[in-house]
């Protein structure tokens, strides 16, 4: 079971380039697009068996999502934070499903929010919203139109 | 067959006139007897039934249901009031208790469900969500109240409301429906 | 109290007395008393029927209420004893919805069939001494021919409501009323076996002479219960109405005045039980001082809060597990109790 | 409808049942798509999104003192529970240290409101395998720890009580005779449901040996709290990674191995009784502790610095995570919730084929899931 240090030792050894810690914490990664998945595959079988949350930030300005994901291990309790960004012109990303069972509903949660397409996903569909529902609402273009009274539909 | 109920129980007022729901004006027993329609001690009789006896549908939506279910149990109990019988399925349950949040993919089952429920039926909303869509009316995916689905009779505030004021308004409904004529009659649709 | 004891037969007689005299001066053949005289004991049952199923709703309501730590109805009425009249006046009222895709005359015949078993079980049960309607030789065996069809009514409904729940809630209910039927059956044989005679009364008499059949017969009196409570498709088998699972079960399609028929044969059914036990196992209107009929109803009402207790604290059993404890456990030891009644009897 | 000719040769027709979104046994609007073949199911379809109420697009329109509020509506089961992971995640942006005397207060509400939780998750859990008495017993044991909540903040389930920098009010008398009672109450409700359901027949064999999850489908699919301890993972975020002044105090877990419904339902139970200690040690410190000011130095107008900060708590459910992205405004930049119910059913879809219809409502209700929380 790796600890902190022991991940960031495994990280500069490994994934030099393309994996660069952030500066004043000891747990957080900037990784980039193409080393995510491998190093996904390194952090489970370094214990990093549960992972907690895959979430997604709008950075309106500056052009770009940051998608997080939260990794623990089920017995220091220690939490790695990979940062992820992604173009908002064409957010791919490729799907960690594979890694972690767990992904597949957070994945497509992200998906139905943002509009981040997860490659590779066995069921990317909408889980929390509607069919008809058009529109990434958590984006913050997202134009919100207001509660329109469309009357009641016809159903007998 | 049963008697012919929606001459014994008129329907809400200040409905647009083709919605489906709205099947007939709110009358007084004036304008009833005008029409040549007496009531007879027979309507008081079924009235006093049902005021004992309205079974709830077991349609919990968010956090009010968890008050709804603490109201059926040993400290605040409904069941005092022949109100405890939960029914489950819409045929059998007289009163629809929307407790919590509509919201747009929950909206066609409502309206469902409340069409399949048979004629003397009633609403009450309990919970600012049910009433107006709370704390949550200018989110993407709720309808701003139960009013924009079904036709509600009584309103329940609070976030949850206490099991008390539940009851209370179990009961506002009895008072509302054992005596018509007592309703105020908003008469701005003619 | 001989007077108080048959009072009821005093008043028969007084009818039928009434009738010889009415026909006599209309000139009418004499042979119509008996038909009227039947025509009044069948009221009789539907009064004692409705009557009984009013009192026990109520009385289930109160009870579990007291099982549940809260007061139960006790607003209408004095203490909340008129509650069931509410809610009967209102199921009257309410309208009556029939699915259109459902098969409508036997969505519609099946509510009035769930009451026909119990009235017809009900006319060969003793309540008194000589109050039987029918005095049958074969009592035994007609009741129990009759409760089994007590079950498909409840088949009926399952399958006319064209609804996926009330389907399952359909064959639920043939599987487990037609099983229960054998350990029901091999329940009663014994008991026949011991006290010689298929007629109800006799059985009776038999238990006034010897002591009650349920000290002889105890395995027999259990599984009796059991299966009776499986007849009623009360809980814990009370599988096609299984709440939790399939929202209404068979009665998802049944609204107003219909839904009240059920709900009523289900309580029926369960005074038909509580008076075949009372009859067969506790010495039916046998007992010390009050009158046999009152013996009668005290025992009625005894199993029958039995039946209610079991119902508010037992879970429900799985489908698969009522068919398995039937076929591998009640059958058996309803076997092995008529060996061990056939030997002794050839003993003494 | 496909038809197909099963294992044992038998002609059945595959059909589809509605669990729909209103079904008396799926605590809330959850749908739940089943492909039957008879009464078993092969084939579990779980829609959500029935009570999606947009939770994390209301909060960045609202401050961070609004949006706490909204927390309350998440698990609605235990109200203040979900505003720890919020304001851990906030006073991290902000640096704040919170005196100890608060954070005594809010484990010791966090912790009453935990067994109120799991007084829900056991009794729901008997009524949905039809014994309807079951639920009467815990739902009053359940009043007793509300009337301590209710008499320290002042509501019964939505409290909001935990604030950033501290919490809302100190204990008062009328707190200390609603716990004397909830003290006196809960041993007495433990022993008696034991003897009530843990010995009874049919409660066993409705739940021995049904929905078994195994330790690594459970590490897979991310379960957290009781149900992933019954399944042998001993995992509890107050004793590995102490929040609050959790450290201070010993936080033994009970953990099982056979991963069926009977184990996490016994795991509550036994996780009942350990609440019960903690609750009584934590208000035993808080007696010791001296009576000092219960809110940190806090400006009025909230303005964290700018950045992404992630707080984790135990909630009676799971873990329950919340992540603050903020860029020095007056309202958050992003707020999202890591709600643990939302990932405990996503394993339904796994274990649920081969089960029949009575079986899927037992391992809805020994999940113990809360709608509000998976929806967000």
């Amino acid at each position: 079971m790796l600890n902190k240090q022991e991940v960031a030792a495994m990280v500069q050894q490994k994934f030099r380039l393309m994996v660069e810690p952030l500066p004043d914490t000891d747990c957080e990664y900037k990784v980039d697009l193409m080393t995510l998945v491998p190093l996904c595959r390194e952090l489970k079988a370094g214990g990093y068996a549960f992972l907690a949350d895959i979430t997604a930030v709008d950075y309106l300005e500056q052009g770009y999502f940051r998608l997080l994901y939260q990794v623990c291990n089920y017995q220091n309790g220690d939490t790695i934070t990979l940062k992820v960004d992604v173009s908002r012109e064409e957010p791919v990303v490729e799907s960690v499903c594979p890694v972690w069972a767990a992904a597949n509903w957070l994945e497509r949660e992200v998906y139905d929010m943002f509009g981040i397409v997860f490659k590779n996903h066995p069921r990317l569909e909408r889980i929390l919203l509607w069919e008809g529902f058009e529109g990434w609402p958590l984006r913050k273009d997202y134009v919100h139109q207001p509660n329109k009274y469309q009357g009641r539909r016809q159903l007998d | 067959m049963a008697l012919k109920t929606n001459i014994l129980f008129p329907r809400r007022v200040g409905m647009p006139e083709g919605d489906p729901a709205n099947t007939h004006d709110l009358l007084t027993p004036e304008e009833l007897e005008s029409r040549g329609i007496l009531f007879t001690s027979l309507d008081k009789l079924f009235r006093w039934g049902t005021g004992w006896s309205l079974w709830p549908l077991q349609f919990g939506l968010a956090c009010c249901a968890i008050e709804m279910i603490c109201t059926t149990q040993t400290r605040f109990d409904m069941s005092r009031f022949g109100f405890e019988v939960f029914r489950n399925s819409p045929r059998q349950a007289d009163v629809m208790l929307v407790a919590g949040t509509i919201t747009e993919k929950m909206r066609p089952s409502v309206e469902l469900l409340y069409h399949q429920m048979p004629e003397p039926k009633w609403v009450i909303a309990i919970g600012s969500c049910a009433i107006s869509g709370g704390p949550f009316v200018d989110s993407y995916a709720v309808v701003a109240g139960a009013d924009k689905v079904v036709p509600v009779d009584v309103y329940i505030p609070g976030c949850p409301p206490r099991p008390e004021a539940i009851i209370d308004g179990m009961l506002q409904l009895k008072a509302k429906l054992r005596h018509p004529e007592r309703q105020k009659v908003v008469r701005d649709v003619k | 109290m001989e007077f108080i004891n048959n009072i009821f037969v005093n008043i028969a007689g007084l009818v039928r007395w009434v009738f010889n005299w009415l026909l006599g001066w209309l000139g009418l053949p004499l042979g119509l008393t008996d038909v009227l005289m039947t025509a009044v004991y069948w009221v009789a049952i539907v009064v004692v029927c409705v009557l009984c199923a009013l009192f026990y709703v109520i009385w289930e309501r109160k009870l579990a209420g007291y099982i549940q730590r809260r007061p139960g109805p006790n607003r209408l009425g004095p203490n909340g004893w008129l509650q069931t009249i509410g809610d009967a006046i209102k199921l009257v009222m309410k309208e009556d919805i029939v699915p259109d895709k459902a098969d409508k005359p036997v969505h519609l015949l099946a509510a009035l069939l769930a009451f026909v078993p119990p009235m017809l079980a009900l006319a060969a049960i003793p309540f008194g001494e000589g109050m039987a309607a029918l005095d049958l030789k074969l009592g035994v065996v007609y009741v129990l021919a009759v409760t089994t069809l007590a079950s498909l009514p409840v088949l009926l409904a399952g399958y006319a409501s064209n609804n996926k729940y009330s389907l399952i809630g359909g064959m639920r209910v043939v599987n487990q009323a037609i099983s229960y039927e054998v350990p029901q059956a091999f329940a009663l044989l014994s008991v026949i076996m011991v006290a010689g005679t298929f007629n109800l009364t006799e059985i009776v008499h038999f238990q006034q002479q010897h002591l009650w059949l349920v000290f002889v017969q105890p395995l027999a009196f259990v599984v009796y219960i059991i299966s009776a409570v499986a007849e009623c498709n009360r809980a814990p088998f009370d599988l096609p109405e299984g709440e939790s699972e399939l929202t209404a079960g068979v009665f998802t399609e049944y609204s107003g005045m219909r839904y009240a028929l059920f709900y009523l044969a289900e309580y029926c059914n369960m005074f038909v039980a509580a008076g075949l036990a009372t009859t067969l196992f506790l010495g039916g209107f046998s007992g010390p001082f009050l009158p046999g009929w009152l013996w009668f109803i005290l025992k009625t009402f005894v199993i029958m809060s039995v039946f209610i207790w079991v119902r508010w604290t037992l879970p429900r059993i799985r489908a698969d597990y009522v068919l398995s404890f039937c076929w591998k456990i009640l059958v058996p030891l309803t076997l092995l109790n008529m060996l061990v009644t056939g030997v002794v009897l050839y003993l003494i | 409808m496909n038809t197909e000719t099963n294992k044992q040769g038998r002609y059945s027709e595959v059909y589809q049942l509605n669990f729909g979104p209103q079904h008396p046994s799926t605590h809330g609007v959850l749908h739940m798509l089943v492909e039957m073949d008879g009464e078993t199911c092969i084939g579990v379809d779980t829609k959500i999104g029935y009570l999606h109420r947009g939770m994390e697009k209301l909060l960045e329109s609202r401050t961070y003192l609004q949006g706490l509020p909204y927390t309350d509506r998440l698990d609605y089961l235990a109200g203040v529970n979900n505003n720890l992971p919020y304001v851990l995640a906030v006073e991290k942006l902000l640096g704040v240290e919170v005196p100890a005397r608060a954070s005594l207060l809010r484990m010791l509400t966090c912790e009453i409101m935990r067994l109120a939780s799991y007084m829900v998750g056991v009794g729901i859990y008997i009524m949905d395998l039809g014994a309807v008495s079951g639920v009467f017993y815990p739902f009053q044991e359940r009043e007793y720890a509300l009337d301590c909540m209710s008499a320290l903040c002042g509501a019964r389930m939505t409290q909001s009580y935990i604030r950033y920098g501290g919490v809302q009010a100190d204990i008062n008398e009328e707190f200390d005779v609603a716990y004397q009672k909830l003290v006196a109450e809960t041993p007495r409700f433990i022993e008696m449901y034991h003897k009530l359901v843990d010995e009874n027949e049919i409660f066993l064999r409705r739940t021995k040996g049904i929905g078994v999850i195994s330790a690594e489908d459970a590490m897979d699919y991310a379960l957290t709290g009781p149900n992933l301890r019954a399944s042998g993972v001993d995992y509890d975020l107050r004793r590995d990674a102490p929040y609050c002044l959790y450290d201070r105090f010993k936080i033994e877990v009970p953990v099982l191995t056979a991963g069926d419904c009977y184990a996490r339902y016994v795991q509550r139970m036994l996780e009942v009784e350990k609440i019960f200690q903690l609750i009584k040690e934590i208000y035993a410190a808080l007696k010791e502790e001296p009576a000092g000011e219960i809110m940190a130095k806090i400006p009025k107008v909230l303005k964290p610095a700018a950045g992404e900060a992630y707080a984790q708590t135990e909630n009676p459910k799971g873990i329950m995570g919340c992540l603050v992205a903020s860029e020095g405004k007056l309202n958050p930049l992003r707020v999202h919730f890591r709600r643990p119910s939302f990932d405990n059913i996503a394993i339904f879809e796994k274990i649920m084929p081969g089960h029949k219809v009575a079986d899927l409502v037992s391992i809805i209700a020994s999940f113990d899931i809360v709608l509000g929380e998976i929806d967000g």
